[in-house]
């Protein structure tokens, strides 16, 4: 008689509850972060991808250049560049659908231009003018978010009320590899799994958490396996590949619309210029690092293949540049004005209704600007 | 002549009409929270909602308040109507990044762009004998977050018109709802067509001559006991009855203070740093002259929630509240 | 030529920061609950062991049922019963070594018992008595903490503190199925694993948060699988059997206590009575469900096992429910006694020193006191 | 006789400085936070500490503020000393459970078992062109949490002394940094023995006739200019630094009201709920016979911070402060 015929009475079994609720096979990321340039994916997207994607590239990079110069003349409070990111900010605004939405940090007024914001609104809030330069109803494009993570479930709900009213819209919102440790972070995710949200959420880990490097933010096999932990596909890309990141989002966001549910995404990248304007990397981080990353520069990468696929000439990259110089010029003269702003916003948008108070402190006030004004 | 049987109703009864009427009012009213759905709530009080209106319009939440908070902010920006329940005072602690930095906010970001009408549901609030985090008095957090309004219902009738007008309101409300009056019965016909409160009006429940209570939620029946007891003492009080903390009715309760020439400020809530201060400051700011004697508060004491064995020393009571009186100098008016 | 070898200039490498910082296979957990009961593996584990199990298993039980006896006597103000989830509780306390520190969540009176805390003391809070009723440094067992999942950042801290002081203290944190949806759930779980803290997670999934079940709470395959996301080991555990627990349990603090790092582990079980004795479970849930789980019940699976290998016998049963029964007629006399609570308590300990504003508070409660005195 | 060269410090050296030496003094001591080590945080304020320390003594935590404090929480029960940094001031509203449900009540809770002796320091305030979420004044919030010591310097001085108290504290302090004023420089000198101000003393930093200014932080030299201004009219302004505001030092305040009898309080916090409500309230409680006039406020509107370009227009300044003055009933003194 064996041991387990033995044991009939309480053999083993699992305890009843327990089934798992999902293969975690599937969710789990490949080991290598996806990539389409330089591999045969590439013959299979579509060449005029290719190329609008090289056309916003290279006006993001101008984009993000012309902010930083902007920052020198006084005329941008702070600038918090995506230099090197341009291919995850690109393709984040060209894998949606105009009825989709865009959750942006505050890195990302660059997604937010290529969704269609003009830059100078787009800009507003770094500019030391309102907070908010746009209606985010116009381009489907939330108000940047500067609280790291707070926005990820805002989208969630966002893109929940939207399937509940039976709208086939889908949100995108983008995170730091440091927003990831922030608990809204988790909760968001899990919210959106357990709804089923169409939504999806893309990392852009760029090594850097303002000067904390990715190894003390976590210790896990990548950012993107922690979709498995809420049941959701986790994809690793290559975000330096704009056609890689703009294929994967793509698949995500068509998953989602078709009521698979949310999709963790993380792309990994580099910030080649410091955390802001304000900020010095040269306290936390060697040049050779960012020499290596600028060896693997979106632009670059996707200019090769355009290139070698006889899809881009001289000409081509000259119209590039010539469309992301009028862009810059454009932002440059428009950012030189002086912006007007009028003081009685401050109490006109607290509350739908100013309270009593606050017209009593508007009545204050505006005797202030009116006694200033028969001084000056 | 037939005589309506008017069924008298629970405040939490009303609140859970209140609810029931809203959505079916308006399919945008989404209600959200903790245990909200099949449960009812741990209160009840959204109780039957669920089955009526099925899970997507009244929703069991995973166990996380920022996202609970969160996802209805999201839900809001895209034309709803959440109205989010907090289980308890304390829990709310955790959403309160997203109290602070967007529901407050987001409008004002916006340039009114994009409103958030979300109702918050905080049952707040000791004398039930809850064991610790269960008791908080966390108003005064709220009430320090511009952006935000803060209401709360001290009678039966109140509580659906309130939060009527709360759901309806276009602007975030954090409306609090005085756990101990959970239970508070009165004569109330949910048949009848009710009238809505507007949110920012104070209301005077007792009138008098000697003095002003000034109070809301939870303490509002005490400061009523209060002054029926002083009677006895020969003071005529007057109870107002806040209702709304934000926006607050300055010129319901000064023209109650000017009448009387004296003030108390009535709360469960720490003292220091607590609404009293505020209240206390705001009165004797437009009403200094009328004044026989500085506006007193009477409130909690300024420590954690005591443990339910203790709470009895803490809580503002009828004596407190009359002891509080004494020291308005009479002595001066003579 | 071939597409590969005309892409020479590009041809793909991963991005250069990237590289997997772990690997993911041995993390995830297993695909079934880890089971020694009935199976060949009880047979490794020690007698004396499953025999101090047993004891505690059947005092844990008496426990329960004589605190929600209480409730109903109006001796308790509320209990939030563990009955069903014994095993859970008496394995976590029998894991941890006496330098150790547990830190309970508010349904784990039990486990505090189990590790010397006097249950007159642990029962204190829920008592409406003071809100702590023991010394935590007494027995190294940190307050019972109602905030779910709040506990578990202080048990990183205390963790990782112990570490930088050099001692070999592990931290065990005891959380349900409910708290893993808080931020703080998942800020502790990153902080432990990028500090590789000596700290072990329990996660009782008793499928349950009040009315909530498990799957409106999470969509992942097990709670067991979040730890991937941190790099940490996820272990599935049968939560009803004592002895997997407890091996589960030793392994984890084994490995943190040699610097291995922390461990997350899900024990699935089931809460057999309502969420406290307030709560009306059949509004939730269905009383087969219920029946089902009776009949996996930690302390007959246990029973079977010592019965069947001839290590308990009548006597033995008896023994142990001798010592059950003691414990409770203590507990019922003890409780029966009101407690006496001093008012001043209130003002005493806010801080190190009562400010001026406590004094002032103080005396005015002394003087209403006296007044009261007075007329009594 | 020799001249000792005073080279001017500024406050934020001075803060630096102060956690430098609580460091060597006590190895219990540890600094964490989102960028103090390497970086020396964005104020550059830990500048230097993980060097001398290590990084065990002065910890790069992940981003995540609620885990920051709660992680600090278990090093205190250990009995470790955690000097804990929030960014931003807004960056600390998700560490509020930790900070509302814990770190105050862990010493009550445990009927003084489990002292937490944590600080932690929050930059905060306006003035320095900083975007949304990063100018708040959230000190509302501390006061009106019991259990939490409020502290908050105003010269180069106190920052060093009254960190160096807060560290050595055995309670929880919040120590409040006012942003704008980490650059302001004194002739002190960090090598010369500090005497260490206890906590709780406000302090007479102009001594006057007229009226009482009652402020801190970083409205103390707004406050002195207006002072200064007042002369002009012929006010003689008294100015009282709270330097902590809890607890709080009624004695002092009250001590100048009763001499000046007129009182203005100035703070950058939203007027509505914020500090001065509580400081008039009392001040009038236990002056009042004193008083000519009402305790007036000078404070930020109840609004959301504004952005960099309006902030002039929210912040107290000195007109603002003389036109209070002014309204001090002068006229009934005569
Ligand atoms: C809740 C919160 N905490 C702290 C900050 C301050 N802060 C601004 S950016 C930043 C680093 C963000 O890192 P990551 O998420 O990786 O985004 P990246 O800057 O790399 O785009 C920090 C700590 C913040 N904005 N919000
Ligand atoms: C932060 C917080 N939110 C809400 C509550 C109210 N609450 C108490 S117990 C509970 C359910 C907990 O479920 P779970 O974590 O599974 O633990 P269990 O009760 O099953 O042991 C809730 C929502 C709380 N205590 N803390
Ligand atoms: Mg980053
Ligand atoms: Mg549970």
């Amino acid at each position: 008689m064996t041991v387990m015929e033995q044991r009939g009475a309480y053999r083993p079994s699992p305890p009843p509850a327990w089934q798992p609720r999902t293969d975690p096979a599937p969710l789990l990321p490949d080991a290598e972060p996806y990539r389409v340039l330089g591999t045969e994916a590439a013959d299979r997207v579509d060449p005029g991808l290719l190329r609008r994607l090289y056309a916003e590239l290279v006006r993001g990079r101008r984009y993000n250049t012309q902010a930083t110069a902007l920052t020198k003349q006084g005329r941008l409070a702070v600038y918090p560049s995506s230099t090197g990111q341009e291919a995850c900010e690109v393709a984040a605004a060209l894998a949606l659908e105009e009825r989709d939405w865009l959750f942006p940090s505050y890195r990302d007024t660059l997604a937010a231009v290529a969704r269609g914001v003009d830059p100078v609104q787009a800009l507003t809030l770094l500019r030391g003018d309102w907070h908010t330069g746009y209606d985010p109803r116009e381009h489907r494009v939330a108000p940047l978010s500067t609280p790291l993570a707070t926005q990820l479930p805002h989208a969630v709900g966002l893109a929940h009320a939207a399937r509940l009213k039976g709208d086939d819209v889908v949100a995108l919102a983008l995170v730091g590899d440091g927003g990831t440790s922030e608990g809204d972070f988790h909760e968001a995710l899990n919210f959106a799994a357990v709804w089923q949200a169409p939504v999806v959420f893309l990392v852009q880990n760029n090594g850097f958490a303002i000067s904390v490097p990715l190894a003390k933010q976590t210790a896990a096999p990548s950012l993107a396996h922690k979709a498995v932990g809420y049941g959701i596909p986790g994809r690793l890309v290559d975000g330096n590949d704009a056609a890689a990141v703009h294929e994967v989002l793509s698949d995500a966001v068509r998953h989602a619309r078709a009521g698979g549910g949310p999709t963790l995404i993380e792309a990994v990248t580099y910030r080649i210029d410091a955390h802001t304007n304000a900020d010095d990397a040269t306290r936390y981080r060697g040049d050779s690092e960012v020499e290596t990353w600028r060896g693997h520069d979106p632009i670059t990468l996707l200019e090769h293949e355009l290139t070698e696929r006889g899809l881009l000439d001289e000409a081509g990259k000259q119209a590039a540049r010539d469309a992301a110089e009028a862009m810059a010029a454009d932002l440059r003269d428009r950012m030189n004005q002086d912006p007007q702003l009028d003081p009685r916003d401050l109490f006109a948008h607290v509350y739908a209704e100013p309270t009593p108070q606050l017209r009593e402190q508007q009545a204050q006030l505006q005797a202030e600007l009116d006694a200033e004004g028969d001084l000056g | 002549m037939t005589t309506v049987a008017v069924k008298p109703a629970t405040m939490a009864q009303a609140l859970t009409r209140a609810m029931r009427d809203a959505m079916a009012d308006d399919p945008s009213v989404h209600v959200m929270g903790e245990d909200v759905g099949t449960l009812g709530g741990v209160f009840r009080v959204t109780d039957g909602l669920a089955k009526e209106f099925g899970e997507d319009r009244c929703t069991d939440t995973p166990l996380a308040e920022a996202g609970i908070l969160g996802t209805a902010v999201g839900m809001a920006m895209y034309g709803l109507r959440p109205v989010v329940e907090m289980q308890f005072d304390a829990f709310a602690y955790p959403a309160f990044e997203q109290l602070i930095s967007h529901v407050a906010k987001m409008r004002n970001r916006t340039r009114g762009a994009m409103p958030l009408p979300l109702t918050i549901r905080v049952p707040y609030g000791g004398g039930i004998g809850g064991v610790e985090h269960h008791s908080d008095s966390s108003e005064a957090y709220y009430m320090a977050t511009p952006g935000l309004h803060v209401v709360t219902p001290a009678t039966v009738a109140d509580a659906y018109g309130l939060l009527r007008a709360s759901i309806a309101s276009d602007d975030p409300v954090v409306f609090l709802e005085p756990k101990r009056l959970y239970w508070s019965k009165d004569s109330w016909n949910p048949e009848e067509p009710q009238s809505v409160e507007p949110i920012g009006r104070a209301v005077v429940r007792r009138s008098g001559r000697s003095a002003t209570l000034i109070t809301y939620g939870p303490s509002v029946p005490v400061c009523l006991e209060a002054a029926e007891a002083a009677r006895e003492e020969g003071w005529d009080l007057e109870v107002v009855d806040l209702r709304s903390l934000v926006p607050f009715d300055d010129d319901t309760v000064c023209a109650s203070v000017r009448r009387t020439g004296r003030a108390v400020v009535v709360h469960e809530s720490g003292g220091f740093g607590g609404p009293g201060g505020e209240i206390a400051a705001r009165v004797t700011e437009r009403c200094f002259h009328h004044l026989e004697a500085p506006v007193l508060r009477v409130a909690g004491f300024d420590i954690p929630y005591p443990p339910p064995m203790l709470e009895r020393h803490h809580l503002p009571g009828v004596d407190r509240i009359l002891d509080a009186v004494g020291r308005l100098q009479w002595e001066a008016e003579s």
